[in-house]
């Protein structure tokens, strides 16, 4: 059969309803951020499919900058866990609720 | 000058109190003392040059503040306001005169000053915004006196007060908002002038919701029967002072409010939230005057006792006719008189004794003669004797709504059996019988200081019970054009036949006084 | 004539002012003696308008000022001198005179000296103004203030519970009917339009009986208080607390009457409401009976005379209530002079037994004190109304005004009670002055007063005997303003029956009075006789146990009432509410900021979570979307 | 085989990127000075980010000149979008921004300051959030949002305390979550009506007078859930209090003004337009947002026991407060809604910098946080200026008149009143009545208490100099004398707000 438009955004859908069910479900915060990460691209491939589908550039465009970002925001994210880790010896969101109420 | 009189009435305590920080606090009491009676001065020259015959407003000063909404400073004062002002500045005044010793003295007269300003700026302004603005600001000054020089609650009393009132007058706020809002519709342009409002004529549903909102505000600053609880905790923690402005004064803003605000701007619904209003008032007069009869506290008796009186304000406020408006006017400076001599007169046997346990006195009046005198000259007139000057207000308050309603003013009369009922009691446990307490075997009699402030309300009690008319005139003509607007403005037929119509008065009162029975 | 108009108003404020300065300072013989002489003064301008009014004289009527002006009501302090003031200032002024000069020996070695000449001229300048006052608030200017003083008086020995407590009780007691005076004053505003006397009796005839008749009670509930009719009376036996002077001004020759004279001015509106007349004619009957009977076996000097009083103003208001309105008048004054007489008369006994006041602890005091004995005596004499005292001439005409109205009741209520009133004096008499000297039990020295006081007392006793001679000149007086009703039995005969039957029943009682207090076996009641055991002494005794009643059923209440409605309601109900709001948003915080559990992962549920939400709500929102229609109405609901 | 298309410089009109630029400028000039002199003083760089900051002002002068002439203009291939809401919330944005920049000249020395890095990361978030205003392109705006965003985490990162890398963790995890939700959301706008420019999928879902409404509500449910975060509307807002106890209060204050605007302006764009073609469920949505968010952070704000988590929550109330003004959605609403900005970045900025001149280095024992209230207990003893002027920000929090924010709220619920939503405007009033209790509080600790002991008074100055102060001063008289100020601003505002079209 052929693969049309509404598979890949069943597709990304999917993916992203993963991603979400991974961020809520990690409590390690290198896995969450593999979580956003699956979010964001989910979204992409929904992106470059309708852009397919419409045959204007601007869904494709709208890819690359949110991958720019996604990668962007790896960096900044790693660089907090990488500090979070030299302090605390741990990446465990449970250890991290010194602010409550 | 005289045509910015009011400002400099409102400003010049303000700016005299920021220059107070920089006074040396040996000298501030002095200076306090200068101040409040130049302010005094001012207001007595209003007075002088305010023209008694005219009914309207005098002294207008119109300075646009926010013009694209309709928001200006506009002052004034009629007969209404008048007086109320120049109580103020006198209270103000003796208050800061008499003020015995306390801590931190300076913060005390700054805070002082502050809220006179606030007071003359409640009692002048035309403009609803002007009013809340200063409605409100008044709340802080007390706000502090209450809670940094008060007794072991102070800070529940404070916050109670604060808070209570300033819930009231958002909602408040949100009836002006409104009342803007159909001026804007009715005319297209935002105006929050009072007299504009005046003009206004809307239709009966919309008072009623307009009357409530206001209503709310108005009746917990008064305080009406079940708004009143933060009163006694306010009086029974404030320091001396703060309990005689509070009495005399912040009170009095609730029910001059009603009669600036609810009556003209909604007479249809004044009429028909009137007996309603009537019941609460008599509840306040019996219930509260029951409680005040059990009070330990002497200064609590006082305190539940200016309730007391404020029903009766309120039900010559709803009498809805020259009488007893003009009654309740005068009523209003009367109990500012009384209870604040009241307040005073407690806040010298708490300087000599720090107790207001009625149960610790007894036989004063044995040591101290001069103050059982004076107290008992207040007690009487609190008790509305004939020739004092409570006895005026009362006598036309009760006159008034006696056209209203037979039944309900023979009950809210009992307020003269109840109101002696309690006074005597507590005259009795403090100053009757032997003394037997040991610490009131050589307390020293009022001291001239304190004579400085007893002395001029003792006399303005006699003087005014026994010569209102200086009084009096100015206020009935002011309240004799509002009772027409009333009239004038009213729409349903009730509200016409409620409301007197003053051109042909005589005939008109015959016919529906026929009628009410 | 205004100038003695004012001279006689004002001469007693300048000497209460007078006698006011030295207040604070121990006593000095000035602060009495200005104001007595001011007094004085007083006497005589009234006696010269009294002169001048005799003469024809038109009624002097000043305005001095306007008190109250507002829409409509117009009050001033206005005031008149008519046939009928000028007796009562006549009564006043002379009996406040007397009182005052006796008073500077009664109360010769009090502290309280000058405060009690303040309090008592103050008394007298209130009472004139109620007398002389034309306009109803003028009155009750007057009113208040004789109601004022009468408390400072009755407490005037402040250190004395009992004291204090009757001067609260008689100050409340006032006051429950002032409120109905001051609701009767309304009605007549708001009615006739005014308060001026003449104003409101110009108009009352056009008004309609109903509110007539509302008018005549609220106004008689206030003369009730004043006049300590049933059932407000309690606060003046009680009131006898006070110094012996006072009461013999304010107890019984001034203020008590004020009602009889309100009534008597009132008498315009009174003639159209017969009815309303009758009750009080009939409560008259009624309170001069009781009073005379709780005087029959009382033990205490002072109360004694004050039932009588009690009872003498019951005939009055049976006289005004019939229409009688001079009758009343005339009896008012010349129970004046002779119930003053005897209060002071009582007073020189206090004085020389050091306060006591029960009759069975004296005896014999004849001997000691002569002048006072003689006072006394023949002041009961004109009590009991035996010819030709005073008391004969006004109260046998009240049993006239019975008879020929043909209340018959009434009338044999009144004339039973004339007999009590001559048994329970002449007790007292003879319990006083008659007999042993039972008073060497309690080892007391009795003294007679001073020269001057029995001198100052003389003009009383002068008037209580001749009084009744005016009858006639009084009666063409007063008559150019009251109804002139000349009481007459038609026949002869009947008439002379009446008169002398009266004065033998009157003579028997005090002989059958004499008989059994006057001789030597009368001993000091200790409770154990038979009489004082049985039901109807105990109930006398104890004045019908009304003031038990009171206590009990009314006082008690109260008092439990006020603390319940502080400490349950107020406290509990209305401010728990208010804190209870107030607490139940703040512990809504506590429960719920657990949300913020500071735990990163549950923040994200939380953020996911909202999102499910939202989403599910569009999902059942777009199913619903074709009935968007229907929803958007119900929804629009929520703006305004 | 795309021919190539060729554009005359003109129609770019590349005026319209100078106020984006100029910050950017800035942010490199201070990286190349670095680059080549270490470790010059914190005065250089502040400097040199105000002198940038003031440019950036002047040119928003400029094109707010060339707007009152001729409108809404477009520039760069129609994505950018100058019109009133840009050039406002530039304003403030920019305006806001020049008053924070000073407070980083502490008299404790706090190490974040001395990295040139992070004034430059201050520069571009600027650019970030003006990008984001002055554009209604999605993708832009998404740009936009994270360029500020990434820069926003690691500045609170920078205050270097355990509880500062918590907060940024937290504020940055939540932040990627609410990127992905936008992009989700923007996706699906864009699969719906083929376009990512707001007004195009306006005008598209007009034209088929939304037939698939489904779909559009799911994609704005992902695009509230975004903004929710942004705007922290509960239950999106559980990052607030927390990066606002972690970040320095400088910080905390700056969040709770800039970030914010931003969004709003975006929101207003995005929602407005549905409300009005009535999408029902928007409304009521957003009516149980805005209640949701006043009443729930007003009563949390009540059990706080730290002054800066309560002002923490009671950002969050205010911005569910201005959230009416969305929902609202009349030119009236709308200028309430920058009136209320401007005048509650006045009060909230002089609130935190009383907070951040309080701030000590080492905590004393008795004491939880670094602002508890028990800090501040018996203030007016020992310092009473700085006692008075805290108070007057409290009180005019509270709405009481006739400081700054009193206004706002008066104009605000006078829009709820003339939009016709009675229950709302009155649910506002309540509620300041309820958040006068926190306040009060902090003014009952200051001026009714007794100090605790040992603390005489230096400490609520301790961090205090010459440039802080006056920076106080200015927001003080600011809030004072607002309604001076009040007139000319409401026309502006008025004007600008109508003549954009909202």
């Amino acid at each position: 059969m052929e693969i049309g438009l509404n598979h890949y955004l069943v597709l990304s859908t999917l993916l992203f309803a993963i991603g979400l069910i991974g961020v809520m479900r990690r409590k390690n915060l290198l896995l969450l951020f593999f979580a956003t990460e699956i979010l964001l691209n989910s979204v992409n491939i929904a992106f470059a499919a309708i852009s397919h589908y419409y045959g204007d550039l601007t869904g494709q465009l709208f890819v690359f900058f949110v991958i720019a970002i996604a990668a962007s925001e790896v960096a900044v994210g790693l660089g907090l866990l990488i500090v979070w880790h030299k302090r605390h010896g741990n990446i465990d969101l449970d250890h991290m609720s010194t602010m409550r109420g | 000058m005289l045509n910015h009189i009011l400002s400099i009435l409102i400003f010049f305590p303000a700016l005299a109190a920021m220059l107070g920080f920089i006074i040396h606090k040996d000298s501030i009491r002095a200076y306090g003392v200068a101040i409040a009676a130049i302010e005094f001065a001012l207001s007595l020259w209003l007075w002088f040059s305010f023209d008694s015959s005219a009914s309207g407003m005098q002294f207008m000063e119109n300075l646009p503040l926010v013009p694209a909404f309709g928001i200006n400073y506009i002052l004034g004062v009629d007969g209404i306001s008048l007086f109320i002002i120049i109580l103020a500045s006198f209270f103000t005044m003796i208050g800061i005169a008499s003020l015995t010793d306390t801590k931190n003295e300076k913060n005390m007269i700054v805070t002082l000053l502050f809220l006179q300003m606030t007071m003359a700026g409640v009692f002048a302004a035309l403009d609803g915004i002007v009013f809340y603005i200063f409605w409100e600001l008044s709340l802080v000054p007390m706000l502090y006196i209450i809670g940094a020089w008060g007794g072991p609650l102070r800070i529940y009393a404070s916050v109670k007060f604060f808070l209570y009132t300033f819930t009231g007058s958002l909602v408040m706020l949100v009836g002006m908002l409104f009342m803007a809002y159909f001026y804007y519709q009715a005319t297209g342009a935002w105006s929050f002038a009072i007299l504009d409002w005046y003009r206004l004529i809307l239709p009966e549903s919309f008072q009623l919701w307009l009357f409530a909102a206001f209503f709310i505000g108005f009746a917990i600053k008064v305080p009406m029967f079940p708004f009143h609880t933060w009163l006694p905790y306010a009086h029974g923690q404030a320091p001396t002072i703060g309990s005689v402005i509070l009495a005399a004064i912040l009170l009095k803003m609730g029910t001059y409010a009603f009669i600036r605000f609810s009556l003209p701007m909604f007479p249809d619904a004044s009429v028909f939230f009137m007996f309603p209003i009537a019941v609460l008032a008599i509840i306040m007069v019996i219930y509260t005057a029951m409680v005040a009869y059990a009070q330990e506290d002497v200064k609590q008796v006082v305190a539940y006792s200016s309730v007391s009186h404020m029903g009766i304000i309120i039900l010559g406020t709803f009498a809805l006719n020259v009488e007893g408006i003009t009654g309740s006017i005068f009523l209003m400076i009367a109990h500012g008189v009384v209870s604040g001599a009241l307040f005073l007169l407690v806040g010298v046997i708490y300087d000599r004794r720090h107790t207001k346990m009625m149960s610790e006195f007894g036989g004063l009046a044995h040591v101290m003669p001069r103050y059982a005198t004076i107290f008992g000259l207040m007690l009487m007139a609190s008790v509305g004797m004939p020739l004092t000057i409570n006895f005026v207000g009362e006598f036309l308050s009760l006159l008034g709504f006696y056209k209203q309603s037979h039944i309900l003013t023979l009950l809210a009369g009992t307020a003269i059996i109840v109101g002696a009922i309690y006074m005597l009691a507590a005259y009795k446990k403090m100053f009757f019988g032997e003394v037997t307490n040991e610490k009131n075997k050589n307390l020293p009699d009022v001291s001239k200081r304190e004579l400085l402030a007893l002395i001029p309300l003792s006399i303005i009690t006699i003087w005014l019970g026994i010569y209102p008319k200086p009084i009096l005139a100015p206020i009935n003509n002011s309240v004799e054009s509002i009772v027409q607007l009333m009239h004038d403005k009213s729409i349903t037929n009730e509200a016409k036949t409620r409301i007197p119509n003053l051109v042909k008065g005589a005939e008109i009162a015959k016919t529906s006084e026929q009628g009410a029975h | 004539m205004e100038l003695y108009l004012y001279l006689a108003l004002f001469s007693p404020l300048a000497g209460s002012l007078f006698a006011g300065l030295f207040g604070a300072s121990p006593r000095t013989k000035i602060a009495g003696v200005v104001p007595s002489l001011l007094l004085l003064l007083s006497f005589v301008s009234s006696t010269v308008l009294l002169i001048y009014i005799l003469s024809g004289g038109e009624k002097v009527h000043v305005e001095m000022m306007t008190w109250m002006a507002t829409g409509d009501l117009y009050i001033p302090f206005g005031f008149i001198v008519d046939q009928v003031s000028v007796t009562m200032m006549m009564v006043v002024t002379l009996v406040s005179t007397v009182v005052h000069f006796y008073s500077i020996g009664y109360m010769d070695h009090d502290k309280g000296f000058n405060r009690f000449f303040s309090y008592l001229s103050a008394f007298v300048f209130s009472m004139m103004i109620l007398v002389m006052s034309d306009n109803f608030a003028g009155l009750f200017i007057g009113w208040e203030g004789v109601g004022l003083c009468s408390w400072l008086l009755i407490g005037f020995w402040y250190h004395k519970e009992s004291a204090t407590w009757a001067a609260n009780e008689a100050f409340i007691m006032n006051r429950i009917a002032d409120l109905g005076m001051l609701i009767g004053i309304f009605l007549v505003y708001w009615n006739t339009g005014s308060l001026q006397y003449d104003q409101v009796f110009a108009t009352v005839g056009s008004l309609d009986k109903e509110v007539l008749t509302w008018m005549g009670i609220f106004l008689f509930i206030g003369a009730m208080g004043k006049s300590a009719q049933f059932p407000l009376h309690t606060w003046l036996a009680d009131a006898m607390e006070g110094p012996t002077p006072v009461s013999a001004l304010i107890h019984a020759a001034t203020m008590v009457t004020a009602g009889v004279y309100l009534v008597v001015r009132a008498n315009p509106l009174y003639d159209l409401i017969p009815n309303v007349g009758l009750f009080i004619a009939s409560l008259g009957a009624f309170v001069a009976l009781f009073a005379a009977s709780m005087a029959l076996v009382n033990r205490d000097m002072k109360r004694i005379i004050a039932y009588s009083t009690l009872s003498q103003l019951g005939y009055m208001f049976v006289a005004a209530g019939l229409g009688a309105y001079w009758v009343a008048l005339f009896h008012l004054m010349a129970h004046a002079f002779f119930k003053a007489l005897l209060f002071l008369g009582a007073g020189n006994v206090m004085h020389a037994m050091h306060n006591e006041l029960d009759p069975f602890k004296m005896g014999g005091l004849r001997k000691v004190m002569k002048g006072t004995f003689i006072m006394m005596t023949l002041a009961s004499v004109a009590l009991a109304g035996i010819y030709p005292f005073a008391g004969f001439f006004s109260k046998d005409l009240i049993l006239e005004v019975g008879f020929v109205e043909n209340h018959y009741i009434i009338y044999t209520v009144l004339l039973f009670t004339a007999g009590l009133t001559a048994f329970y004096s002449f007790r007292l008499v003879a319990l006083i002055f008659h007999g042993e000297e039972r008073y060497k039990l309690f080892g007391i020295h009795p003294h007679e007063a001073y020269k001057f006081m029995l001198v100052a007392m003389s003009p009383l006793l002068l008037l209580a005997i001749i009084a009744g001679s005016f009858k006639m000149t009084y009666f063409e007086m007063v008559t150019a303003v009251l109804p002139a009703t000349e009481y007459h039995v038609h026949s002869a005969i009947a008439y002379w029956i009446m008169t002398i039957g009266t004065q033998l029943f009157v003579i028997l009682a005090i002989a059958f009075a004499y008989k059994k207090y006057a001789n030597n076996k009368v001993k000091v009641p200790d409770g154990t006789s038979k009489m004082e055991n049985n039901l109807c002494y105990k109930t006398l005794s104890n004045q019908y146990y009304i003031p038990y009643i009171y206590e009990e059923y009314l006082v008690k209440p109260y008092r439990e009432l006020s603390s319940v409605f502080w400490k349950q309601v107020d406290m509990k109900v209305v401010d728990a509410t208010v804190d209870g709001i107030a607490g139940i948003i703040y512990a809504g915080g506590e429960k719920t900021r657990v949300m913020q559990s500071g735990n990163l992962s549950t923040m994200l549920k939380w953020m996911v979570a909202g999102t499910i939400g939202l989403l599910s709500f569009a999902v059942v929102f777009g199913l619903a979307v074709r009935y968007s229609g229907e929803i958007k109405i119900i929804l629009s609901g929520l703006g305004v | 085989m795309i021919e190539p298309v060729n554009v005359s410089l003109a129609s770019l009109n590349l005026m319209t990127l100078a106020p984006m630029l100029i910050p950017i400028v800035g942010a490199l000039l201070i990286l190349v000075i670095d680059i080549f002199k270490v470790g010059l003083d914190k005065t250089l760089y502040v400097s040199i980010s105000l002198l940038f900051l003031l440019m950036d002002f002047s040119a928003l002068l400029g094109s707010a000149g060339v707007f009152t002439q001729d409108g809404i203009m477009m520039g760069v291939f129609n994505v950018m979008l100058i019109d009133g809401l840009a050039i406002l919330s530039q304003f403030i944005i920019v305006g806001a921004s020049m008053l924070f920049i000073p407070l980083a000249l502490t008299h404790k020395r706090f190490h974040e300051f001395s990295y040139p890095e992070f004034f430059a990361l201050f520069l571009f978030m600027i650019a970030g959030f003006q990008f984001m205003v002055a554009t209604d392109n999605l993708i832009l705006v998404f740009v936009g949002l994270e360029t500020s965003s990434l820069a926003l985490y690691t500045l609170v990162a920078m205050h270097n305390r355990d509880k500062s890398f918590e907060a940024a963790v937290k504020y940055f995890t939540m932040g990627a979550l609410a990127a992905g939700f936008f992009s989700f959301g923007a996706m699906i706008f864009y699969a719906l009506t083929g376009s990512v420019e707001i007004s195009q999928i306006a005008a598209v879902l007009a034209a088929n007078k939304y037939v698939d409404i489904a779909y559009v509500l799911v994609g704005v449910v992902f695009m509230l859930a975004s903004f929710g975060f942004k705007l922290s509307l509960v239950p999106f807002h559980t990052w607030a209090p927390d990066v606002y106890e972690g970040a320095s209060a400088s910080m905390a204050g700056f969040m709770s003004i800039v970030p914010k605007i931003a969004a709003f302006v975006v929101a207003m764009r995005l929602f407005e337009f549905l409300i009005h073609s009535g999408v029902v469920w928007l409304e009521i949505v957003l009516y149980s947002f805005v209640i949701l968010t006043m009443t729930a952070a007003n009563i949390w704000a009540l059990v706080q026991t730290d002054v800066k988590r309560m002002l923490a929550y009671s950002s969050v109330s205010h911005a569910g407060f201005v959230m009416a003004a969305i929902l609202i959605g009349t030119t009236q609403s709308n200028s309430a809604l920058f009136l209320y900005w401007i005048l509650f970045s006045f009060t909230n900025l002089g609130s935190f910098s009383m907070l951040w001149i309080s701030r000590q280095k080492h905590l004393p024992l008795h004491q939880m946080s670094d602002h508890s209230y028990d800090k501040f207990a018996g203030m007016v003893q020992t310092s009473p200026v700085a006692a008075s002027i805290m108070g007057l920000f409290m009180l005019s929090l509270a709405g009481v008149p006739p400081f700054a924010l009193f206004w706002g709220k008066l104009y605000l619920i006078s829009s709820a009143v003339t939009g016709g939503y009675t229950i709302l405007a009155f649910i506002m009033a309540l509620n300041s009545a309820i958040a006068g209790y926190y306040y009060l509080k902090l003014i009952v600790y200051m001026f009714m208490k007794e100090p605790v002991m040992g603390n005489d008074g230096h400490v609520y100055v301790s961090n205090a100099t010459i440039a802080l102060k006056s920076i106080i001063g200015f927001a003080a008289i600011g809030t004072i004398f607002a309604f001076v100020a009040l007139n000319p601003l409401l026309e502006l505002i008025t004007a600008f707000v109508y003549n954009s079209g909202y």
